[in-house]
C-alpha cells in the first residue's frame, strides 16, 4: 500500500485552475521532492494532501484513507509543517510545543520537551517569548515539534528557507532518521541541491500538472 | 480528549492575554468613553436614567464584546495558526467551546468591571437586586459570546471583516439584546421577579439553541 | 433574441390592456364628485358624492338606516337623506362617499348607500410600487440569461493541451 | 459542458413563467375588479392582495434558501450553492417589496408609515439579515468558502426569524398600548379566493424567477471559468522559463 495516492486531482480558486489532473504516488519509507516555478500549485498540493483544501475533482487516500471522508483519522498521522510557522508569538518555545501536542493529543514530558529544544539548537531560548524569535528560530521549533508529534507522514513546505548551515544539516538528519523508522516524506523545495542528499523521487509541477523528473535530468538543463 | 482541548484552548487565549492585555485594555478603554459620551449626549436626570440606563448598559456591552469577539480569531491569523487549528486532529466542536468560555470569561470581566461604574455615574440603586443582575448578565453574555465566537471564526477570512462582524451579528442577537434590557430594566426598577421571567426564559432558550446549533456549524467554518 | 423581444412586447401589451380595464372601471363606477362638482354639473343619473359629515348635522335613526346630514366640500355644503343600509361607517367629522341621485328641486341628495374613502392614490401606489419593479427584475435577468447563452456558445471551449509539456 | 439539470431547468422554466402570469392576470383581475370591498377598510384593502402574497413569497425563498443551504452542506454540489445565492437574492427583493408595499398600506389604515409591529420588525431585520448575506457573499474570493459561509449564515439566520418575531411581540405588548388597531382584514370567502390565486402566482412567479437566476449564476460561473482557463494557460506559457 502506498503511502499517498493522488489520482487525478485538480483544484481550483474560483476561474483561476491550479492544479490540473495530477497523480502521484508515494511509497512508504520514502522521500518525494517537488520542484516548480512560483505560483505553479506545490502549496496548493501540500493543502490538500494535509486535507487543508477539498479538492475540487479527483481524489487523494493517505495510508489507504479517503482524504475527504477520513480526515480525522488521516490527520492523526500526518504533519504539515507549513510556510507560516503556527506558532504564537506570546507564547514561548515550551508553551507553545505544549499547545500544539495537546491539541494532537500528546502531552510531552518536560524532560522531553528539554531534549527535542537542545537537539534542535534553541535550548537556550526556551523560555523566551516567540515574538523575539528570529525566522530561522521559528523553523527550528517547528521540527522540534515534528520530533515529538513522531507522525507517519511529514509534509514539508520549503525547510530549508531561513535555515543556517547547521540548521540545514538537522533537517537532513531528521529526514533520514524519519524515512529509517519507515516514515514518508513529501516536500517542496526551491532548492534542489539540498533536497537531493535525502530524497529519492522527485518531480516537476508545471502549468499545473505533474512530470516526472530524475536527478540526472536535472543536471542536464 | 475533548475536555483537555477545550481546557487548553481556554489556557492559550488566556496567557495570551494575560502577556499582552491587548483585549482587555482595549474593550474597557472603549467602554468607558461609551458611556462618556452617553452621558454627555443625554444630560440625563434621575428620571430619564431609570428609563434609559439598561438600554445603555447593554449597547455599551454589546460593543465592547464586538471588539472582544474581532480580535478572537484574527489573533490566530498570525503566523497561520488558524491553519494549523483546522489541520489539526482535535475535534473542531472542542475549539468552539474553549473559544466561546474565552470570549464569555472577558466579557464578563470587562461587565463585572464596567457595571460599578454605571452604579457610580448614574446613581443606581442595586444592592438587593445584584444576583438577579449578574444572572441577567451571564446568560445574555453567554448568549452573545455563543452566536458571537461562530461569526468571529466566519468573518475572520473575509475583507473588510472589522464590519462586517457586527453587520452580521447584530441583525442575529436582537432577541439577546432585547430580552437583556428589557430584563435589566426591570430587575433596576425593583420589579418582583414574575415580571420579567419571561426574558430570563428567553434568553435561555436563545443559549440552547444556538449554542447547539453553532458548535455544529463550527465546523463548517474552520474545515473544508 | 428576436423572439425574446416579441413575447416581452405581448407582455407589456398584456399589462397596458389590463391597466386600460382598470382606469375605464374606475371613471365608469368609482369616480366621486365633490359638492362643488356637483352643483355645477348637476347630473341627473346616479353619481357618487364625497366630502365630510359636518360637525354637529347628523340626525336620524341609524339602526333603522335613516339618516340626514350635511356633506361638507371645499367651500359648499349640501343636504343628504340617506335611506338605506344600517351604516356602521357613518359618522361626524369623517369623508365618506355617498351614492344616490341628486334633486335640485328640494335642494337635497337623496343618497341609498354609502362607501368609505377609497384611497385610489395608495392601492394604485402599492400595486404600482410591488408589480413593476418585480416586471422589470424578471426582464433585466431573462434577457441577461439569454446573452450569457449566446456568449456561451461563441466562446471556444477550452480543450486540456493536446501533447502535454514536454521539457527539453 | 451545460450540466443537464440546467439544460432541464431551461427547457421546463416556460411553463413556470406562463402559469405565474395566468394566476397573477386572473388573481389581479378577481382582487381588483371582481371582489367586494372590505367592509371595515373599504377599497384600500385591496392592498392586501400583492401585499400578503409578496410576504409569503419572500419567506418561502428564504426557505428555500435554508433547505439548500443544508443541501449544499451535505453534498457540496456548486448548483444548489447557486440556487441558495439566487434564492436569498429574490427573497431580499421580495422582502423589500412587501415592507414597501406594507408601508403604504399602513398609511391610509392607521395613519403613520411604520409601527413596530413584531411582523414589520422582524422583517425588517429579515431584510438586514439577507443584504448582510449578500453582502458576505461579495467579500469573499475563493467560491468554495463563499458557498460554505453563505450557508452557515443562513442557516442561523433562519433560525433565528421565529425567536426574533417572539421577541419583538413580547418587547410590543409591553410598550405599546392598543392605540393602534392591527385588527386584520374579516377573511370572507369573497376576499380568500383571489388572495390565494395571487399567492400561487406569486410563488410560481418567483419559481420562475429562481430558475432564471440560478441559470443566471451559474452560467456566469462556467464563462468566468473558461476565460479563466485561458487566462491560466496564457499567465504559465508566460512564467515558465
Amino acid at each position: 500500500m502506498p503511502a499517498i495516492r493522488v489520482q487525478d486531482l485538480s483544484h481550483s480558486y474560483g476561474h483561476y485552475q491550479v492544479l490540473r489532473q495530477v497523480t502521484l504516488e508515494i511509497s512508504q519509507g520514502t522521500c518525494y521532492t517537488l520542484l516548480g516555478a512560483n505560483g505553479s500549485g506545490k502549496t496548493t498540493l501540500l493543502r490538500i494532501l494535509a486535507t487543508l483544501l477539498r479538492p475540487t475533482s479527483g481524489r487523494i487516500e493517505i495510508l489507504g484513507r479517503d482524504g475527504v471522508t477520513d480526515k480525522t483519522l488521516i490527520r492523526r498521522s500526518l504533519l504539515f509543517l507549513a510556510h507560516g510557522s503556527h506558532l504564537y508569538e506570546e507564547l514561548n518555545a515550551l508553551e507553545n510545543l505544549q499547545f500544539a501536542l495537546a491539541l494532537r493529543g500528546l502531552f510531552p514530558t518536560p524532560r522531553q520537551l528539554k531534549l527535542v529544544l537542545d537537539r534542535v539548537g534553541i535550548g537556550a531560548f526556551a523560555s523566551m517569548k516567540v515574538r523575539h524569535y528570529s525566522a530561522g528560530m521559528k523553523k527550528r521549533l517547528s521540527f522540534a515539534k515534528a520530533m515529538l508529534a513522531a507522525p507517519d507522514i511529514l509534509l514539508l513546505d520549503e525547510p530549508f528557507t531561513a535555515l543556517d548551515h547547521s540548521g540545514v544539516e538537522l533537517v537532513q538528519d531528521y529526514i533520514r532518521e524519519v524515512l529509517n523508522r519507515n516514515g514518508t516524506i513529501l516536500m517542496s523545495t526551491h532548492d534542489p541541491e539540498k533536497a537531493r542528499v535525502v530524497s529519492q523521487q522527485v518531480g516537476l509541477l508545471r502549468q499545473g500538472t505533474l512530470h516526472p523528473w530524475t536527478w540526472r535530468q536535472k543536471d542536464a538543463s | 480528549m475533548f475536555r483537555h482541548v477545550v481546557q487548553w484552548v481556554v489556557w492559550k487565549d488566556l496567557l495570551t492575554e494575560f502577556r499582552s492585555r491587548e483585549t482587555l485594555s482595549s474593550m474597557l478603554f472603549f467602554a468607558l468613553i461609551v458611556i462618556f459620551i452617553f452621558s454627555f449626549s443625554f444630560s440625563m436626570n434621575q428620571q430619564a436614567a431609570q428609563e434609559l440606563i439598561a438600554g445603555i448598559i447593554w449597547v455599551a456591552f454589546a460593543f465592547t464584546g464586538m471588539i472582544g469577539l474581532g480580535k478572537s480569531f484574527s489573533a490566530e491569523l498570525q503566523n497561520d495558526c488558524l491553519e494549523y487549528l483546522q489541520g489539526s486532529p482535535a475535534a473542531k466542536g472542542a475549539i468552539y467551546a474553549g473559544k466561546v468560555a474565552a470570549n464569555f470569561m472577558f466579557m464578563l470581566i470587562v461587565e463585572i468591571i464596567l457595571f460599578p461604574l454605571f452604579v457610580i455615574f448614574f446613581n443606581l440603586d442595586v444592592i438587593e437586586q445584584i444576583s438577579l443582575l449578574l444572572l441577567i448578565f451571564f446568560l445574555a453574555t453567554f448568549g452573545l459570546s455563543a452566536v458571537g465566537t461562530l461569526f468571529s471564526a466566519l468573518t475572520v477570512q473575509i475583507r473588510a471583516r472589522e464590519v462586517m462582524l457586527p453587520i452580521l451579528l447584530l441583525p442575529l442577537v436582537v432577541p439577546v439584546m432585547i430580552a437583556a434590557v428589557e430584563a435589566t430594566k426591570g430587575a433596576l426598577n425593583g420589579d418582583p421577579l414574575p415580571m420579567y421571567q419571561q426574558w430570563l426564559e428567553l434568553l435561555a432558550i436563545f443559549n440552547v439553541v444556538f449554542t447547539v446549533v453553532s458548535f455544529w456549524l463550527f465546523d463548517f467554518i474552520i474545515d473544508a | 433574441m428576436t423572439s425574446f423581444y416579441l413575447r416581452w412586447t405581448g407582455v407589456l401589451l398584456v399589462g397596458m390592456l389590463f391597466g386600460g380595464l382598470l382606469y375605464a372601471h374606475y371613471t365608469q363606477h368609482l369616480a366621486s364628485l365633490t359638492p362643488e362638482q356637483l352643483l355645477h354639473q348637476m347630473p341627473s343619473g346616479e353619481v357618487r358624492l364625497r366630502g365630510l359629515v359636518k360637525s354637529g348635522s347628523l340626525q336620524g335613526e341609524l339602526e333603522q338606516g335613516k339618516a340626514v346630514f350635511e356633506l361638507v366640500g371645499e367651500r359648499v355644503s349640501v343636504t343628504v337623506q340617506y335611506a338605506g343600509p344600517p351604516p356602521e361607517n357613518l359618522r361626524e367629522l369623517k369623508t365618506l362617499i355617498v351614492v344616490g341621485r341628486w334633486d335640485p328641486m328640494s335642494n337635497t341628495f337623496y343618497a341609498r348607500d354609502l362607501a368609505l374613502l377609497p384611497h385610489y392614490g395608495f392601492v394604485t401606489s402599492a400595486y404600482v410600487a410591488g408589480l413593476v419593479p418585480l416586471v422589470i427584475v424578471v426582464f433585466s435577468m431573462a434577457r441577461r440569461v439569454n446573452a450569457l447563452y449566446e456568449e456561451i456558445k461563441r466562446s471556444t471551449v477550452y480543450q486540456p493541451e493536446a501533447t502535454p509539456y514536454v521539457d527539453t | 459542458m451545460i450540466s443537464k439539470v440546467v439544460r432541464r431547468l431551461r427547457r421546463f422554466q416556460g411553463w413556470f413563467g406562463g402559469l405565474a402570469a395566468g394566476c397573477l392576470v386572473a388573481g389581479l383581475y378577481l382582487g381588483l375588479l371582481a371582489s367586494p370591498p372590505d367592509y371595515y377598510q373599504g377599497e384600500v384593502a385591496r392592498i392586501m392582495y400583492i401585499h400578503v402574497p409578496l410576504a409569503h413569497t419572500a419567506l418561502l425563498a428564504y426557505t428555500v434558501v435554508f433547505a439548500g443551504s443544508l443541501w449544499y452542506l451535505w453534498k457540496r454540489d456548486p448548483l444548489i450553492d447557486n440556487v441558495c445565492h439566487a434564492a436569498a437574492g429574490l427573497s431580499a427583493l421580495f422582502t423589500a417589496l412587501a415592507l414597501v408595499t406594507g408601508m403604504i398600506w399602513a398609511k391610509p389604515t392607521w395613519n403613520t408609515w411604520w409601527t413596530w409591529d413584531a411582523r414589520l420588525t422582524s422583517f425588517a431585520l429579515l431584510f438586514f439579515i439577507l443584504l448582510g448575506y449578500l453582502m458576505l457573499r461579495t467579500f469573499i474570493d475563493h467560491p468554495e468558502r463563499e458557498a460554505r459561509y453563505a450557508a452557515v449564515l443562513a442557516i442561523v439566520g433562519f433560525l433565528d426569524l421565529p425567536i426574533i418575531h417572539f421577541s419583538v411581540e413580547w418587547w410590543r405588548t409591553l410598550h405599546q398600548p392598543q392605540s393602534i388597531s392591527l385588527r386584520g382584514v374579516s377573511i370572507s370567502s369573497g376576499l380568500l379566493i383571489p388572495l390565494v390565486i395571487m399567492s400561487i402566482g406569486m410563488s410560481l412567479l418567483f419559481a420562475y424567477m429562481l430558475i432564471l437566476r440560478t441559470q443566471l449564476l451559474y452560467l456566469s460561473r462556467l464563462l468566468e471559468t473558461k476565460r479563466g482557463r485561458l487566462l491560466s494557460q496564457f499567465h504559465f506559457s508566460k512564467a515558465d522559463p
